[in-house]
């Protein structure tokens, strides 16, 4: 299951979605907004995604996983929209057999979820706003 | 000339002053589109990197556009 | 949270008490019961504590990732009795103001809990039962 | 003659013949009470490992017992 949606993300139906009989191990990875970056308070935050592209190319990483370890069931769904501190942004889960290869295949599909899918982040400060990562400037985002 | 029509995502819509525009360039290569992007927005220059999207796929510079191509602007991605 | 309960294990409230709104990052590993062992079919499995000495061995594995890794909230919940393929057996949760982090103290803590806590489990199969690893000719168990 | 409770957990409660025993030893280690341990029930000699666990620690071999001490029985743990 490939999710981008506005509405908030259901933890455990990610977890269903990706998890197996077979399997005895299922990591997720869960990213939550910061109340802070680089020592200012995040307001909220606007995410927004090249859709369709944005399906696509989960789609590949996912694929790539699935070459490198035995899945068995993973989901991923990512939100967009207007979200506040402590709401889920995304919620990444895989089903091995093996624990070791849960945790590698998740950290994979998430390392690689933040650098090519197209989807943006615009942090909203009490006195500004920044889309995350955009100028030389800025300060690399790295949760 | 052709005639490309645009989808902006992220900081390029605040260059583009919008979701979509429309650009007229002598080529008919991601490279020409980028070279008559960067001239006209400038803003575009300032950002880390920009990748050009053909049909929901990173493109490569020497592809060449058709007409029927949905062509958007990648600027550094934020996700996760 | 350190939790030894014979109640089913609600993933979300694990997942719950271990975010913090100053963090972006949560990973958890689910430990579920798998319909197969070695080729046989598992009809239920039957998990043990000795709970004091349980509480305080996860404790101290805890301790010990919150020297090595920034964690900003953490809970491990571990479900004992009778458990039927499919159901939880454990979840861990960390949550790290940076995702690598919560990768690896995630994996560090089930690492430690699979060596080090008093928890044992009996497979019951169709045509006998086992407790798992205790005797040199079984097969070690590898979730 | 120094007499111990002993707590049984895992494959150990069929060794022992349920989730408790006492013994009789001469000694008040925890060498002496694993050796009377093997002998008495030579079913643990089988194990891959067994620790003996005194107040909810692991113990040493020569750890003292004292007359209040909770003792257990390791063996190998199979949790998650």
């Amino acid at each position: 299951m490939i999710k981008i949606t506005e509405k908030p993300i259901d933890i455990q139906k990610v977890i269903d979605t990706a998890s197996c009989l077979a399997s005895g191990a299922v990591n997720v990875f869960v990213g939550t907004v910061r109340n802070n970056a680089n020592g200012k308070n995040v307001v909220w935050l606007e995410y927004e995604a090249y859709e369709t592209m944005a399906v696509g190319e989960i789609r590949k990483i996912i694929d790539d996983a699935s070459h490198k370890w035995p899945l068995q069931g993973w989901a991923v769904s990512h939100r967009i929209g207007t979200l506040r501190p402590g709401e889920v942004a995304v919620v990444v889960a895989v089903s091995t057999p093996h624990r070791k290869d849960s945790f590698d295949a998740c950290e994979y599909i998430i390392d690689n979820l933040k650098l090519h899918v197209p989807i943006w982040k615009k942090e909203v400060f009490e006195d500004g706003e920044e889309w995350i990562s955009a100028r030389p400037s800025a300060v690399a985002e790295k949760v | 000339m052709n005639r490309y029509r645009i989808k902006a995502f992220g900081i390029t819509k605040d260059f583009l002053g919008g979701k979509e525009a429309e650009v007229e360039i002598k080529g008919d290569t991601v490279a020409a589109l980028r070279s008559e992007l960067m001239e006209r927005y400038p803003g575009l220059q300032g950002l880390r990197s920009l990748y050009i999207a053909v049909n929901n796929d990173y493109a490569e510079e020497g592809r060449v556009l058709g007409a029927g191509d949905e062509i958007a602007l990648i600027p550094p991605v934020s996700g996760g």
